[in-house]
């Protein structure tokens, strides 16, 4: 029964509330995602001059790919730049917490890992920082998704998720993928 | 094309206060082609592009040519079809529903033909590959400046619309004081005046970086920056396009269907609720960018999560007027009268479609702005689905309803069928669901954007071919369906009926007409203050951080 | 029916209560608003990094600062230390007065210098003498630059270019490059020789293969492509000087291409290929 | 498809007492239908996202 003008409206603010409840569910899903799993969009407000990248103490050439920090964390570099990845292949284990730092010399990239929540754009000028847990093994595409010129589309490189016991960085802490692609 | 059409007014209604002519006809069926006209030629470069990516093998397929292709498509749907027809649209909204001459008719064919020279300028630089950038903005990857200068003379067409729209409202108030400003007046120029609001981000990024970029003025340019300031109007640009559909929902469906609009005060809010929450939320086109910070991301995630506000008000309010049509047209039940509504009419089906595709679209938007969960689906086809969903599903399903209900006014002939009009529009939603539903599926599986190829002899890539064939052919169903659209229109123009003396544009009443209404619901004052407010919290600092502590710059890439 | 049309239920009447009705609703309005954003605000400042710091080990005040943004990293997570030191393998840096140098373009100083030195082998207008030496025309500034600061640090090692290069100050360099670039300009006709080859070369050069990861070589090595500013162009460049680099680059004996990106492009290509590809960009006049 | 004259359908909207009476009528009936027709829609997008959310993203693992 809706006749009147304040009927209509009312009926009109009931379903207001109705729109209100499913905000709060989404917003408290995502809370939750937020503070019981740590999930938070990559955001890594750290500067990394793109002119002078490969002179950079951390992202020279010699610098890239997995390694263990010295502080017991599995940290992988790599380079985004037209129109590769270096390095083109990637060795990390799963069920243990990884960083991926990136940085461009160039333009815009991004990359994503298939099948991950791993994501992020890889912005000139900064380092574009990824922490997660990969939950299986598997040779995983990593390309890029970002319009970055005309090689695009051979902008492709993989990442190799080993279970923890195949994972085995040298004395120096590093692993690498060999020769396997 | 001949005598000018004669309009009469809608019952209870003053008089119409001209002569009963259409003046801005012309003006209307130029603005509609050249929109129609870029939309072919995209629909047509869309087919080929999944062409391209499908394992099949496609012709002139170099990836030059293919981003060339992107760039093309992108600019015709985003910028051309689209602003060419809300301009149209509102040339014929402003008259109709005013029933007052449009103030500034030559300045409006100035604008026009400023934009023709500015999409002209952006398609030769496009052909020339000299702008194969996408229809983005995004330095340091810069294309030549005829690129940039014709869609800036694209942008300040529209501003001369948005200026002409809100000075036709102002003159219609001064001249009817105390009276509400029609609902679709009132929405025309909400759309204005966030267009404004909107444009101020990418005016000035394209001013102030890009434009001195591609000139070779700069060498460096701060691409943290540039990207923040095209996030500005990144999203609410989606909703200057989507506005026409909503007016039509509001305005013109309820009327179709055979009844009356069921809150004329809820559509105002709506129109309100996009000005103020799709400005302060364009991070969310960032969440994946390092430039921005986890709280500023969140600000903006909570304030989009607000804008689904006006959209879900909408279908229920939209749903309550069909309910009042079909229930006026004798159905009963809950449900019954859904099968009462006059699904032959094409404003009716197409608002039934369009709901349809935005429960898809919207779903997905809801899924892509949710903070961390858009790392899941960032840059892969799961978003072109989504916007596809939105901007072919919502937008220009409308659009061609729109054009079904202005083409008799304008020409001055009624379609002989309405049948090759509804068949267009279920070729669109058949082909749009077949197109984009497989993007959804591999998105989810990291099929990702903005390629030229696959390398289908990946296995995982492999995988996903048939799926890539199933949307092309949804994507030839769509073109099948554009064709079919011009083909409906131009039948009219040619068309050898008689014309009709009288014809009336069937804006929809409200249930409760609206009588006095206070300042806010009938003008737009408080609700700059309130973007300004809103646009200072929200983008304030993310702005002023690249000036605070000024990142490292990037060094130009230019492609000429 | 009494309720149609209902005018007079919406607020009216006189203009001292419409007043009230306005003041009203932009009390709500603003209200409403606030409320959004002080929620948003107070759950993406506070609540989350307070929510997500014991993950991290860091203090409140940390965990705050990096949700605004005042510091960089994840509130959620440690952040791994930047500087871990190598050598890199090139010296040239893009900074603003080089870049201003090289945009510069042709100085009296460049022409001097490069008559003096360069033209010798290289040409006065950058056209070498023989095929064994690059040409310099049609090349931009950057790309002269880069291979000149590298032939000086020791980047990259040919026993005469190095004994160049170290003679002269890095400003000459630029000079000197800036001077080809722009002496070489007439020479555009270089770019419009015939191109001829098989047809799975042609391909390499225009559209690369996805499948072994070879990005396309006209997607950087020609002008205003957008591709990395110190790529030197390829049309018109002598067959035996872009072969024997090109296996330099795969054997490793060059490498002073920022990132590895030509060694490793150049050993995904088949020798074959390397010679093929030498051939088809030099082209016939 | 009898319906030349649209979208001039000035029968829909006679304005007269008849008209009246149907429109007031069909409120009467609503608007339980559209209340019907908004819940199922939005229900099935809540249980989309949340499929999504719990099936998906989640077992995807962390990220940030």
């Amino acid at each position: 029964m809706a006749i009147n003008e304040q009927a209509i409206l009312n009926s009109e603010l009931r379903w207001a509330a109705v729109v209100g409840g499913i905000i709060a569910v989404i917003v408290s899903a995502v809370l939750y995602a937020a503070i019981a799993m740590h999930v938070n969009p990559p955001s890594n407000r750290e500067y990394v001059d793109p002119k002078t990248l490969h002179l950079s103490a951390e992202f020279t050439e010699a610098n890239l790919g997995t390694r263990i920090d010295p502080d017991g964390r599995v940290v992988a570099r790599l380079i985004a730049t037209q129109f590769e990845f270096v390095p083109n292949c990637i060795v990390l284990p799963t069920n243990r917490e990884v960083t991926l730092r990136f940085a461009t010399p160039d333009v815009i990239h991004g990359i994503l890992v298939t099948g991950t929540n791993v994501n992020t754009m890889v912005v000139p000028g900064y380092v574009a920082q990824v922490h997660t847990q990969f939950t299986k093994t598997g040779d995983l595409l990593m390309p890029c998704h970002e319009y970055c010129g005309l090689g695009h589309t051979q902008m492709i490189a993989t990442v190799k998720v080993v279970p923890p016991e195949q994972f085995r960085p040298d004395a120096e802490g590093r692993a690498a993928c060999g020769d396997a692609r | 094309m001949a005598t000018l059409a004669e309009t009469i007014p809608v019952p209870r209604s003053e008089p119409a206060i001209s002569a009963g002519k259409l003046q801005v006809r012309r003006l209307v069926v130029a603005h509609v082609w050249v929109a129609i006209a870029a939309f072919a030629v995209a629909c047509l470069l869309g087919v080929w592009q999944m062409w391209a990516r499908s394992p099949l093998e496609a012709p002139a397929h170099t990836a030059a040519n293919y981003f060339r292709s992107v760039t093309m498509h992108g600019v015709s749907m985003a910028y051309v079809l689209t602003t060419f027809f809300i301009m149209g649209f509102g040339y014929f909204t402003a008259e109709t529903a005013l029933k007052r001459p449009v103030p500034g008719l030559w300045l409006a064919w100035g604008a026009f033909w400023l934009g023709i020279a500015g999409v002209l300028m952006a398609a030769l630089a496009i052909i020339s590959g000299n702008a194969s950038v996408l229809f983005t903005f995004y330095p340091p990857l810069t294309a030549t400046v005829w690129f940039y200068v014709g869609l800036v003379l694209v942008v300040v067409a529209s501003w001369v619309w948005c200026l002409i729209m809100i000075f036709a409202m102002q003159a219609w108030k001064s001249a009817n004081p105390g009276q509400a400003v029609p609902l679709v007046m009132f929405a025309t120029v909400a759309n204005a005046v966030m267009w404004l609001w909107t444009t101020v981000g990418v005016a000035t990024e394209l001013l102030f970086q890009v434009i001195p970029a591609a000139l070779g003025l700069n060498g460096m340019v701060d691409v943290g920056l540039s990207r923040t300031l095209f996030s500005w109007t990144l999203h609410a640009i989606v909703y200057f396009w989507l506005f026409p559909s909503y007016i039509a929902f509001y305005t013109m469906f309820p009327r179709a269907a055979g009844g009356r609009l069921y809150s004329d005060t809820m559509g105002r809010l709506a129109f309100i609720l996009f000005i103020i929450y799709s400005l302060p939320v364009g991070l969310h086109h960032l969440l994946m960018d390092p430039e921005h910070s986890n709280g500023f991301k969140y600000l903006q995630t909570f304030l989009t999560a607000l804008v689904s506000v006006p959209t879900l008000l909408t279908i229920f309010t939209i749903t309550a007027s069909a309910e009042v049509a079909g229930r006026m047209r004798g159905g009963t039940g809950t449900f019954g009268w859904i099968k009462t509504l006059p699904w032959g009419r094409p404003m009716v089906l197409a608002t039934g479609l369009a709901f349809l595709m935005l429960f898809w679209g919207g779903g997905g938007g809801l899924i892509n702005m949710s903070y961390g969960m858009n790392a899941m689906v960032h840059n892969t086809s799961w978003v072109t689905a989504h916007f596809h969903l939105i901007f072919g599903g919502t937008v220009v399903i409308m659009y061609f309803a729109i054009a079904y209900v202005m083409w008799p006014t304008l020409t001055g002939r009624s379609f002989p069928s309405m049948r090759p009009l509804n068949v267009q529009l279920w070729l669109w939603f058949i082909g749009m669901m077949v197109m984009t539903l497989p993007w959804h599926w591999t998105g989810l599986q990291g099929q990702w954007r903005r390629i030229a190829a696959f390398d289908y002899s990946n296995p995982l890539i492999a995988s996903w071919g048939p799926w890539v064939i199933v949307s092309l052919i949804g994507g030839i169903i769509l073109a099948v369906s554009a064709l079919l659209f011009v083909w409906n229109l131009v039948t009219l123009h040619r068309s050898s009926s008689p014309r009709f003396a009288v014809v009336e544009v069937p804006y929809a009443e409200a249930v409760h007409p609206p009588g006095r209404l206070p300042a806010s619901l009938n003008g737009f004052g408080l609700w700059n203050v309130i973007v300004a407010v809103l646009m200072l919290l929200a983008y304030g600092y993310p702005i002023a951080q690249f000036f605070i502590d000024p990142p490292p710059q990037a060094v130009v890439h230019r492609l000429h | 029916m009494a309720e149609h049309p209902p005018s007079d239920q919406t607020p009216a009447g006189a203009p001292a209560e419409q007043a009230a009705v306005d003041r009203h609703w932009r009390r709500l309005a603003l209200a409403a608003v606030g409320v959004a954003v002080a929620v948003g605000g107070l759950l993406g400042f506070v609540i989350i990094p307070a929510g997500q710091r014991e993950h991290s080990h860091l203090s409140m005040d940390a965990a705050m600062r990096r949700a605004a943004g005042l510091e960089a990293g994840s509130p959620a997570h440690p952040q791994p230390p930047a500087a871990i030191n190598s050598l890199p393998v090139s010296q040239v840096s893009w900074d603003p007065a080089i870049m201003q140098r090289l945009a510069a373009g042709n100085t009296a100083r460049g022409a001097e210098l490069a008559g003096q030195v360069c033209a010798a082998c290289h040409g006065e207008t950058g056209l070498s003498v023989t095929s064994a030496i690059p040409s310099l025309a049609g090349q931009t500034s950057y790309a002269i630059y880069k291979q000149l600061h590298d032939f000086r640090t020791g980047a990259r090692v040919q026993p005469d270019m190095t004994a160049v290069a170290q003679s002269l100050a890095v400003g000459d360099l630029a000079s000197i490059a800036a001077y080809y670039a722009a002496a070489s300009q007439q020479y555009a006709a270089l770019g419009m020789r015939d191109l001829s080859g098989e047809t799975e070369i042609v391909r390499v050069a225009w559209e690369g293969d996805t499948r072994r990861r070879i990005p396309a070589c006209m997607s950087c090595h020609t002008n205003g492509v957008g591709g990395p500013i110190e790529t030197p162009a390829l049309l018109g460049q002598n067959r035996e000087y872009m072969a024997a680099q090109l296996n330099a680059y795969a054997s490793g004996a060059r490498k002073n291409d920022v990132y590895g990106r030509m060694r490793d492009i150049s050993r995904r290509l088949t020798p074959h290929e390397r010679e093929q590809l030498a051939r088809y960009f030099q082209g016939t006049l | 498809m009898s319906d030349p004259a649209y979208p001039v359908t000035r029968h829909d909207y006679a304005g007269d007492a008849e008209e009246l009476e149907r429109l007031e009528a069909a409120l009467e009936g609503g608007p339980k239908g559209a209340v019907a027709v908004s819940l199922i829609a939005v229900a099935l997008l809540m249980i989309g996202w949340l499929g999504m959310y719990f099936l998906v993203f989640l077992p995807r693992g962390t990220v940030g």
